[in-house]
């Protein structure tokens, strides 16, 4: 009798009777692959000749002035290619996909970076592409949907539940189990059954040794805080395993706060006291549920974090105190990235500028003489329509309007057979 | 399971009478109570021989769509964790045929793996299908199941090594539910030679009945499955009338088949 | 008497005479710092802390295997912070202006994608910024907008000539002529009056000795043909540096070709026959103009090649033949972004695209161990309006509609004073 | 330019009866040629003393709103080089007062640097303003204006150190056209005593008359360059005047000057 994937009491692999195989499957081709040393080492090829790795850290000059306290660093994964740290993740599993023999990868996506990210290895490896993605979130990102679209990707739009991420998830789940034969399905965070959560903290952990070895070699020395948002957890877990047994290292999670605390205001998991221990989409953790164990409506201004379970090896952290969690509420969020943007040119996803506003807080009571690290897990250029809410832009509203204006004229045009100039 | 539960006894005297019995499904709550509690009687009257009741739970992730919406539709109006067993109470006391729970596990772990089964087994149900609880995962739930001799009914998939067969068949009591493909609730199978292969697989690994489901949904599925399985099971099908037709739809439905 | 600047008979500085002393102070700057070896050691620390160089060489195996012939690599200049090679130029700038003590940075846009990268330096160094950009611009520009106003940056709606790109450059020095005591004109290609054309295209070489060292250390040789787009000339020119003393490397030139030959329809200055020998904006060279020597109207899908002149430097290689110009269409450079976004997983931007379409064209005809290398010179990710336009996308129209008829309700709901949930 | 031109000749007799004499400024075929024509009579004849005539061009890149605004709206109404030349012929021919051209040097370029001196020439034009041709970019074009005796005029601005306006005085004939303040055409200049000794530097640079322009629009302008400088340029001023009021206000805002 099997029974792994195990962090405390968190984790497991909850999973219909006919994945059993499909999971076997995967945790062998995964722990021979990191077994081959060779594996990595392509990977590592791969993501420093199709992406940028590794990314830069940047110190936060004028931000680190202005504040006082701590020097502040971020760790830029939003240079990564498509935007954020989800291409790490992605790239590990297309891997692992042409070493299964598969052919065709699933994927769900929440804001879309993950979609993007699925679609754009598929496009690359040359597999056929599916994303499952919430009604509600296709609505809102259809940029994300036109890329992936682009890319050769199935968009499908899940009408279920609350039709967001979760129910995304269970439909990636619905596929799969039909598809087991020829696909692979590339989960976006370290969450799910195992060995999801190892398995993408694996692949993410290239965030973390790159950015322990650059801060000694700029700074000479680890930082004393890694900031980190939690949504799913992987770029968490990315950052966090380069420093975990760094003893002198604090590190922080940052959860969604939204609109505070309070079930259906946030997605803080661990931060909050409204989540309780469960067992839903495969895997123990702590989701935000109700008595009876129906997952709860979240909310947050960013996507990415949007979501009712957490990786069970951060709930474990969360136990062991390995790592301290806090919540960032919409409005500190917002603040933080347009201060990010306004003094340092850089433009954190609302995701990642969770972890900003918890170390602006902290930095001003630190020692100069300390350093501080923040995984910028993605650039917010492309959720511009959220952002654009977010910061409730009237001349963006205007550009809007006109433009559908526009269309709608042009549509007119084309009914009456002129073409456009 | 070493010991036979009183499912397994109920399955195999109905056996003596009948080649191929009749299980059905319906979601408790769906479209309310009120409906469930009639649905379950038109279908005893029309002879379905055992029933699966299953709480709703917000992500039902190996059910297709019509069960998923009967899940969110039962949830939306006001369906709970004790409304369902509240209503089971009834059913099971109201109708001499076994009942069976199915659900998620996070419905059990909230509620109390052991306090879930003992209240099973307080209200008469027979046994339960958890179709996301691994033998691997649930160590406790297997313990208490076969503390009050209620059956743990596991699942065979087409995907299912014979080894894997035995150990879930070794971990289960009253009946093996073997789905008849790859895929989630509702959707169309092929009842194919490819099937009979299966199935007699499926046969050659468990000592118990063997219940077919996915996919079984007219009078000829149920002549194919007679003779190599013990139950068809009706699924989505029953759902799909309740939608399509209304509650009063299910009896006729459930006649043509066993007719 | 002075009369520097000239590449055969192409350059020189054609300057109001109240610009002279400060044409006299930046190409002193300049000239100072390419004789300082600390400075392009700052530069090149600059380069890749802040943005993420050196940028990678991807090797497209899809389409390479696709069209036979020759191996293509790509230059990712996609991956800079901001999203193109823009980046390397302004960043450049910014640290000469810091050299000479201003405060206060101005920049002319076409796309837009010069002045985001302009505000982000600015931003980053602390700069006052004020951006020039054709109000035709601004209004289909409006993300770029976005970002540079949230980097605080002043965007001005120039409203004079054709409201594109020359009427901002034209802007732009109208406030020089007021402002340069305190204030850099940071010109955003390799064109205007001399030191620009050479400045700029001494920071754009980063690219050209990154690719050549890259292609050398991945294939063991080098290219047989270099491919970049020409708007201004600023990537191309940075690219070419790398291997103008390679003799046995061709270097290919691509125009934008719009709807074909004929003036008023394209911005080809090289590649066919529409455009002669002018002053204009400061410099002599190449321009798309009548017979009078009024500047004409340019046409191009991509905005950032839409433009009437052309580098100096180009058209001197243009006549000494160290260059071929060739010219893509708006068809076809639609259709080589589209091929490159779904077999590859890249998203060139439509002005990079350019560049693939030629090579495309041309790599069929060339043997298979020959390799060549396309300038990437940016993302189109940020430029969704134009390619979903491009590509005539009817879901992106349907978004924008609905987008725009929830924006008409909620400005509704806040006059009936009502938030939103 | 050792030589002394027929403008400078003509500027220093009219220095003879008056301390400060009046230029003017418009852009040729701005409204229309008619326009220009009418405009340039009324001008006349209220008094001023010499014309600067625009010949558009689509990028005056030293020009202000006003200007360039004239430049676009005389070419969108269709005016071209040879029309802009022979308006200029006729204007030339029916005042007698010394006419230059100002015009960006691609117009020279395209026109044939030589073909266009000689032109001026033959016209009777006597000097040019090229704003974006420095001495060092142009020697083709000096020296044909010298082998025509034309005035190349060139200009001195408050940023230009006094070798360079000595360098620039040595390239120039007819007179030095100084810039009274950063900036383009069209702007507000604060008259000051800073201006004051700007202008000291600028006569002791040169041994040319002395036009001083950029922001000069009233009668205190008119008073405070009197006795600083030989010439006061009204610019952007009459065109805004056209602009706002049309052409017939030209004529007493030109009065109110000279008043
Ligand atoms: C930029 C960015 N950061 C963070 C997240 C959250 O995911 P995770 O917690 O797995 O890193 C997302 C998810 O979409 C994201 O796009
Ligand atoms: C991505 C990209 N490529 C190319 C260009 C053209 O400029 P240049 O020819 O100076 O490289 C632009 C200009 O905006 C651009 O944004």
């Amino acid at each position: 009798m099997r029974n792994s994937g195990y962090f405390s009491q968190f984790g497991g692999a909850f999973i219909p009777e006919i994945l059993v195989s499909t999971f076997d499957e995967l945790e062998s081709a995964y722990l021979e692959a990191k077994d081959d040393d060779s594996f990595w080492k392509e990977y590592l090829e791969l993501m420093s000749t199709y992406s940028c790795r590794a990314t830069p850290i940047t110190r936060l000059d004028n931000l680190s002035e202005q504040l006082g306290g701590a020097s502040i660093y971020a760790k830029r994964e939003d240079l990564n290619h498509t935007g954020a740290h989800k291409a790490n993740n992605v790239m590990g599993q297309g891997l692992l996909t042409k070493r299964m023999g598969k052919t065709r990868v699933i994927a769900e996506t929440g804001a879309g970076q993950h979609g993007v990210a699925t679609a754009t290895m598929a496009a690359k490896f040359g597999f056929d592409c599916t994303i499952y993605m919430g009604a509600h979130d296709v609505a809102r990102q259809r940029p994300n949907v036109f890329w992936m679209e682009q890319m050769g990707a199935t968009v499908v739009a899940v009408k279920d539940g609350s039709q967001t991420l979760k129910d995304a998830i269970n439909e990636a789940f619905r596929d799969w189990v039909t598809n087991m034969d020829d696909t692979h399905y590339v989960l976006g965070t370290a969450c799910g059954p195992h060995p999801f959560p190892e398995m993408v903290s694996w692949f993410q952990s290239i965030i973390g040794t790159e950015a322990r070895q650059q801060m000694l070699d700029q700074t000479g020395k680890l930082p004393s805080r890694v900031y980190a948002c939690v949504g799913g957890g992987s770029n968490a877990m990315g950052i966090f395993s380069g420093f975990i047994d760094d003893k002198e290292v604090e590190l922080v999670g940052v959860e969604a706060g939204g609109r505070g605390r309070g079930v259906g205001g946030h997605a803080a998991r661990l931060a909050y006291d409204d989540a309780t221990i469960g067992v839903a989409q495969g895997y123990k953790t702590y989701f935000l549920q109700d008595k009876d164990g129906q997952m709860q409506d979240t909310h947050s201004v960013s996507a990415g974090l949007d979501y009712v379970g957490v990786s069970p090896i951060l709930s474990h952290y969360h136990e062991t105190r390995q790592v301290r969690f806090e919540a960032a509420t919409d409005d500190e969020v917002v603040e933080a990235m347009q201060r990010t943007v306004r003094h340092e040119g850089l433009i954190p996803a609302l995701e990642s500028s969770h972890a900003f506003a918890q170390a602006y807080r902290e930095a001003p009571q630190m020692s100069p003489d300390e350093n501080i690290l923040i995984n910028m897990s993605g650039r917010a250029d492309k959720d511009i329509f959220t952002v654009a809410d977010a910061v409730d832009d009237p001349k963006w509203r205007d550009f809007i309007i006109t433009k559908a204006a526009e269309y709608q004229m042009g549509q007119n045009d084309k009914k009456q057979g002129n073409g456009h100039a | 399971m070493p010991e036979q539960t009183k499912l397994e006894l109920a399955i195999r005297q109905k056996l003596q009478q009948k080649k191929l019995l009749l299980m059905t499904h319906i979601v408790l709550g769906y479209p309310s109570f009120d409906d469930s509690l009639r649905v379950v009687e038109d279908m005893v009257k029309a002879g379905v021989d055992l029933m699966e009741l299953q709480i709703p739970f917000s992500e039902p992730m190996a059910d297709g769509p019509v069960i998923l919406k009967a899940n969110a539709e039962a949830l939306k109006a006001g369906a709970t964790v004790e409304k369902s067993l509240e209503i089971a109470e009834r059913i099971v006391s109201e109708f001499d045929i076994p009942f069976l729970f199915m659900t998620y596990y996070n419905i059990l772990h909230t509620y109390g793996v052991n306090e879930f089964v003992s209240r099973c087994e307080s209200i008469g149900i027979q046994g339960c299908i958890i179709p996301d609880l691994p033998p691997a995962e649930g160590l406790d739930y297997l313990e208490a199941m076969q503390a009050d001799k209620l059956a743990p009914v596991h699942i065979f998939t087409p995907n299912t090594p014979d080894d894997r067969m035995r150990f879930l068949s070794d971990n289960s009591a009253g009946f093996i539910y073997s789905v008849a493909r790859k895929g989630v609730t509702g959707k169309e199978t092929t009842f194919s030679d490819d099937l009979s292969d299966y199935l007699a697989r499926c046969r050659a690994n468990t000592t118990l009945p063997l219940a077919v489901g996915f996919g079984v949904k007219s009078r000829e599925d149920i002549d194919f499955l007679t003779g190599k399985a013990d139950i068809a099971v009706v699924g989505s099908e029953t759902i799909r009338i309740v939608e399509d037709q209304g509650v009063s739809a299910v009896k006729g439905f459930v006649e043509s088949l066993v007719a």
